[in-house]
């Protein structure tokens, strides 16, 4: 399995680095893309990640609310919603999708979050254009 | 600005069956302005249909292109390069454009990936309503500026019909009633007299009525002399 | 001497380091615990998908910057022993385990004490029943566990509550603890906890035992946010003991308003919400600086300048001069750390 | 192959301690990658032998970017920087391939070595990709500061400042400094320091004050500001590296036709012994229905003053943080008296009034006044500054601060920072820190010497842009607008780099440095084991 998480510079690295800190194990399937911002998380990465084979995607951001940029993470919704849909119409499933809100505080949520992602992919099988890698 | 939506994928889908070389065409005019054919759009949407090729293995083989404006000739002749080969054009520009490049490329398919809807403008970012029908017979200066031809569900000249409750429209409490805003505009022009003065029942023949309608500006069209002087062949 | 020693590494002190680095000056951090952050460092993030501006993170970012700014340097697990030279020219003596037994002189034109505070000892208000009956949990108990794993959990039977007493101004509003004073973080505190509590248990109901509500922000409007959810009751009262119920569980006491009765009632857990005290060795700290501490323990700031201490040179930022919540301490943190620099402008 | 000179430069302590996994065979695996000049294992990266090395091995390799593969970026960026610029690269020249905490600290120990390989190539890929930003360091070109308000908050705002020896410009509205409201002190001494600031300032040789003026306009940049004044004698421009903005909270007691509250002294000599005083109301702008620290004020003075005078303070909850808890024991001691109701009283009669109210302890009450006081708040000119300075409002129209940062002041306008207040509780103190931490975000701008403009910023491909505004209308920071060859501009001074406008520009006209569309692409193909 494949898992490409496009994550903030903010609220999601700290959370990761923090479960790095903490030596909190998370599958080593999920691959990290920084970004300076979840909103320069584009509609067509996440789309080029499948196509490019993975089995699924998430966009780590910080909580709503507390984004360092305003409201980045907001913008992130919206590109993950028009992405989801997309997922849904071209048959992959737009389930293969997900946004995650980390406070960089919160290392606790990355095994969790991302093993939940691995299950649900594990019930609807890999990407069929993994194969081709 | 011309504002067009996006059909839904599937459709488009169905559209491209039996197509293989297909290259998606937008502009960047009206319709990147409103979001849907731009080169963001085109980017999106030919990764759809590479992801939807692939999945459903469908012979699809997608390229890309953007032009300034897909209405001009001088413009599309840009496509000309990465048409050869092609079997089909899905254009994201307005009617205009996909009839442009049809009109110049008639060896090629060219399917339509959008629905033009409207002549309309933003209302805030996302957000675009229709503010003008082209019935070629302006009365703005009449309604206080705001179009009762297609902004009035009914495009009623006289008056608002008796559907008009709390200043909305009865098709949907969310459509104000274009003769509202007329009344509360002229109220604040000092002009409320205009209403007095009957709207004459409107000669529709300046709008689609009268066939496809030509504009011609004599002062632009060069001659038959020049023509040939340029070598433009007619 | 444009150096400053920064005693304690809370959010008041980081901050304070941040400021000072910003104008290019160098500071030292002397931290007595094993990692920077202090009693924020302790809080879990109250937020779900929404942040509830709990600013807890924050003590880890802050953290996090003044590690990678080569202008601060920290030394944890370290005290201050002694301070002599003068204001322009302190010499700060430190001695503790991270310096494996040693002593160290740091020299500094100023220091910012920002020692902050600690959270009262619940196990002092014998009545509320903390350590001896099962499932009662102060504040920071219960942060513990969110901060480290996220789980909300009933500690006898480890599963999430379905009901939960949170009872206010415990240690606080006190004479019999020498507490007179309000904490003023503390219902704050417990509404962000009562709405991560609701995040990951919807059903679970709350009840706030409390005197007097103090929420600034018209966002942290408790009573609206209670009165748009079921099973969130506001009860005024101060609560008279926490004994162990029939069915084992905690079982409140308290009258409240308007209600000559005494009820009792019991929860799957109760949570104290703690109120904030001077910190240990505030008192001889303040000796060793040479300034003033006030009736109840924290250091004494003058009436003008909220930061400056009774002492020249010494400036004082966050809960060591009184209880503050992050945000506070923050400002505390940036505003110490502009006196600090205009003194050392006028010392030069 | 290709002709990228890239190095790639692995700490020692990369994966941890050494010795958590051989870092040999990550070694040849980056060397061995495409436009990989030299892979280096580096003995701790952050010591100084460490960075020498890494410079040695950067000179000597011919590389003009490279990879550190160590532990994340966010701890040591400026220890790489530093390696570049003594390297004769550019300071931005390199990419951090976190395999500390993104690999061998989260992963079993078998597999964190393939992961990080992972990670080593996706930096690789990115920093292949990588074009110099526009970056430099830039010195505020004037390291003055305006202050703009009209009263205590102002004052103590250009105290600190001009205490760090900054030029400071207080701009006054009225014909000078407004009197604080009295009810902010706790005591005496807290009135006599506040007048003291004010005369301190109002003498001090770096502070100009400029009455009877207004802010019409500003422009301009973070160390660079220009605000047009509109004065008497007519409108002048003025230069600034930075603002502050501290409108004078109005906390006031009103009797209810309007009139301000008599001096707590002469409440006797104008016959009035029993006083109501009731919370503002939703309508204050307190935004609640609370006792708070003025009121309690007010009736401890005259309590105090004027023994046998009955006063009543009426509200939901009494807010008295910290020491005000004092206060408040002092004014019971003192018989004032307290009630909590939670519905709005109602008040009969001209004066004498009659103030009618259900206390859970006591029941219905009602009793006789010669005073009802309103407490309200109020921050004057929110709107006029947020229209001035281009800020947004918050929902209770207050100049909104982005705190919940713990950037206490700024605002989404960086060097225009703003004092907020918890209206509703508000005494000496808070004005002090408002001030004060509103002051220290200016000098941090002001003196930090240089200032690092770009970097992770957007550019916008002119050719491209369609002028559709969406990037105007969406950038946090407004650093996005139509330029003279009317296609959008994106401003290195304001830009901060979050990449909303890339992600949303409809015609691809817009790339941000650092992070690039192309970076991005070739990092996901090297994730997913794609070929360059």
């Amino acid at each position: 399995m494949r898992v490409v998480g496009f994550i903030c510079g903010h609220g999601a690295e700290g959370a990761f680095d923090q479960a790095g800190e903490r030596r909190i194990q998370y599958s080593p399937d999920v691959m990290l893309i920084m970004m300076p911002c979840a909103g320069r998380v584009d509609v067509l990465h996440i789309l080029r990640a499948f196509r490019e084979g993975a089995d699924a995607a998430f966009v780590g951001c910080c909580l709503e609310g507390n984004c360092h940029h305003v409201y980045g993470n907001i913008e992130a919704r919206k590109r993950v919603e028009q992405a989801q849909g997309i997922l849904e119409s071209v048959g992959l499933g737009a389930r293969r999708l997900e946004i995650f809100h980390l406070a960089s505080n919160q290392a606790w949520k990355v095994p969790q979050l991302t093993e939940e992602m691995l299950s649900r992919v594990q019930e609807l099988g890999p990407n069929p254009l993994g194969a081709r890698a | 600005m011309i504002i067009a939506e996006q059909k839904p994928l599937e459709e488009i889908f169905k559209l491209l069956q039996g197509h293989e070389r297909i290259l998606v065409a937008g502009c960047r005019s009206c319709v990147a302005i409103c979001l849907a054919g731009g080169e963001k759009e085109v980017g999106v949407l030919a990764e759809a249909l590479r992801l939807r090729a692939a999945l459903a293995q469908l012979p699809w083989q997608v390229d890309e292109a953007t032009v300034e404006r897909q209405c001009e000739k001088e413009w599309v002749s840009e496509l000309a390069p990465l048409l050869k080969g092609k079997d089909a054009v899905l254009s994201i520009a307005c009617g205009v454009g996909a009839q442009t490049i049809q009109a110049m490329y008639p060896q090629v398919r060219v399917l339509p990936g959008l629905n033009t809807s409207n002549m309309g403008a933003p209302e805030e970012a996302g957000v675009f309503m229709e503010k003008c029908g082209g019935c070629g017979d302006c009365v703005l200066h009449l309604t206080g500026g705001i179009c009762p031809i297609v902004r009035c569900a009914k495009s009623l000249l006289n008056g608002p019909c008796g559907g008009s409750q709390d200043g909305k429209c009865e098709i949907s409490p969310e459509v104000p009633c274009a003769w509202d805003q007329i009344y509360r505009s002229l109220e604040g022009l000092g002009r409320l007299e205009l209403l007095e003065e009957p709207i004459p029942p409107k000669n529709w023949m300046p709008s689609r009525s009268g066939g496809p309608r030509k504009v011609v500006r004599p002062e632009a069209v060069m001659t038959e002399e020049q023509k040939r002087q340029k070598g433009v062949r007619p | 001497m444009k150096r400053v020693a920064v005693i304690g590494g809370g959010i008041a002190g980081l901050t304070a380091s941040l400021s000072l680095r910003e104008r290019g000056v160098t500071s030292v951090i002397i931290e007595r615990g094993m990692s920077l952050g202090g009693l924020c460092g302790e809080l879990g993030c109250k937020g779900d998908r929404t942040c509830v501006r709990c600013d807890a993170c924050l003590a880890r970012e802050k953290a996090t910057e003044v590690s990678s700014c080569p202008e601060i340097e920290s030394i944890k697990e370290a005290e201050v022993v002694s301070l002599t030279g003068a204001p322009g020219d302190f010499r700060v003596t430190v001695e503790g385990p991270g310096l494996n037994g040693g002593r160290r002189t740091v020299r500094a034109g100023a220091v910012i004490c920002a020692t902050g505070a600690e959270p009262f000892d619940a196990g002092l208000d014998r009545r509320l029943g903390h350590g001896e009956v099962q499932d009662v949990l102060t504040s920071m108990e219960l942060e513990r566990g969110m901060m480290s794993t996220g789980a909300i959990n009933v500690p006898s039977t480890g599963t999430p509550p379905r009901s939960v007493a949170f009872i206010q101004c415990v240690g606080s509003r006190d004479e019999r603890f020498h507490a007179p004073y309000c904490s003023g973080y503390c219902c704050k505190s417990s509404f962000k906890q009562a709405q991560a509590i609701r995040a990951k248990v919807p059903t679970c109901s709350l009840a706030f035992l409390f005197m007097d509500w103090r929420l600034y922000d018209p966002k942290e409007n408790v009573r609206l946010w209670a009165s748009g959810q079921e099973g969130v009751e506001m009860v005024r009262s101060r609560p008279s003991e926490v004994i162990v119920a029939e069915d084992g569980r905690p079982e409140v006491r308290f009258s409240s308003e308007g209600d000559a009765d005494v009820r009792s009632r019991a929860f799957d857990l109760v949570v104290l919400a703690l109120g904030l005290r001077p910190s240990s060795g505030a008192a001889q700290l303040a000796r060793i600086l040479g300034i003033e501490t006030d009736g109840c323990g924290f250091m004494r700031s003058l009436t003008e300048d909220p930061c400056s201490s009774t002492r020249a040179g010494i400036f004082l930022a966050g809960s060591c001069r009184g209880p503050k919540d992050i945000l506070e301490s923050a400002k505390e943190g940036a505003t110490a750390a502009s006196r600090a620099l205009a003194f050392l402008e006028v010392g030069e | 192959m290709s002709e990228d000179r890239i190095a790639v430069l692995i700490c020692s302590w990369g994966a941890g301690e050494p010795g958590a996994f051989d870092l040999e065979p990550l070694r040849s695996f980056a060397a061995s990658m495409d436009g990989v000049l030299t892979a280096q294992l580096i003995e701790r990266m952050c010591s100084e032998k460490g960075q020498k090395d890494a410079v040695k091995g950067l000179r000597e390799s011919g590389a003009d970017r490279f990879v550190v593969a160590a532990c994340s970026p966010k701890t040591k960026s400026w220890l790489h920087r530093s390696i570049a610029t003594a390297a004769g690269l550019h300071p931005l020249a390199f990419e951090v391939a976190n395999i500390r905490e993104g690999a061998a600290y989260v992963h079993a120990r078998d597999l964190g070595p393939r992961k990080s390989e992972v990670i080593i190539r996706m930096a690789v890929e990115k920093v292949r990709l990588w074009s110099e930003p526009p970056f430099e360091e830039e010195m505020p070109a004037c390291r003055s500061v305006a202050v703009v308000g009209e009263g205590l908050t102002a004052a103590l705002a250009a105290r600190d400042l001009a205490a760090q020896g900054l030029e400071t410009d207080i701009i006054v509205p009225g014909p000078g400094f407004a009197s604080p409201s009295s009810y902010i002190f706790i005591n005496r001494a807290q009135r006599e320091s506040a007048l003291k600031v004010m005369r301190e300032v109002a003498l001090h040789p770096l502070v100009r004050t400029h009455l009877h003026t207004k802010v019409r306009s500003c422009e301009g940049r973070p160390g660079d500001f220009e605000l047009i004044l509109e004065a008497e004698e007519g409108p002048r421009a003025l230069e600034c590296g930075a603002v502050v903005l501290a409108p004078e909270p109005c906390n006031e007691l009103r009797g209810l036709d309007g009139s301000l509250a008599p001096e707590a002294e002469d409440l006797i000599s104008l016959g009035m012994r029993r006083i109501v005083i009731l919370p503002g109301g939703p309508s204050s702008g307190t935004g609640c229905s609370c006792m708070t620290p003025r009121g309690l004020l007010y009736a401890l003075e005259a309590a105090s003053m004027t023994p046998g005078i009955e006063i009543r303070l009426l509200g939901r909850e009494l807010r008295a943080l910290g020491s005000m808890e004092e206060v408040q024991h002092g004014a019971q001691r003192r018989g004032v008296r307290f009630h909590r109701i939670e519905a709005e009283p109602s008040v009969r009669g001209q004066g004498p009034y009659t103030v009618e109210f259900h206390d859970p302890l006591v029941g219905a009450c009602s009793v006789p006044a010669d005073l009802v006081l309103v407490d309200s708040v109020t921050v004057p000119r929110a709107g006029e500054l947020a229209s001035v300075f281009r800020l947004p409002l918050d929902e209770k129209g207050e100049l909104m601060s982005i705190e919940s940062r713990l950037r206490p002041g700024e605002t989404v306008r960086r060097g225009i920072y703003v004092c907020r207040y918890r209206v509703g509780n508000m005494i000496y103190e808070d004005v002090a820190l408002e001030a004060g931490a509103a002051a220290s975000r200016a000098s941090e701008l002001l003196l930090r010497g240089a200032m690092e403009i770009g970097g992770t910023v957007a550019e916008v491909e002119a050719e491209k842009c369609s002028v559709c505004l969406g990037c105007v209308r969406l950038c946090p920071y407004s650093a996005a607008r139509i330029g003279e060859a009317g296609k959008a501009v994106i401003d290195v001074e304001l830009c901060q780099g979050c990449g909303s406008c890339v992600s949303l520009c409809p015609s691809k006209a817009i790339d941000i440095y650092q992070y690039g569309e192309a970076q991005i692409i070739a990092q996901e193909r090297a994730a997913l084991g794609r070929s360059r």
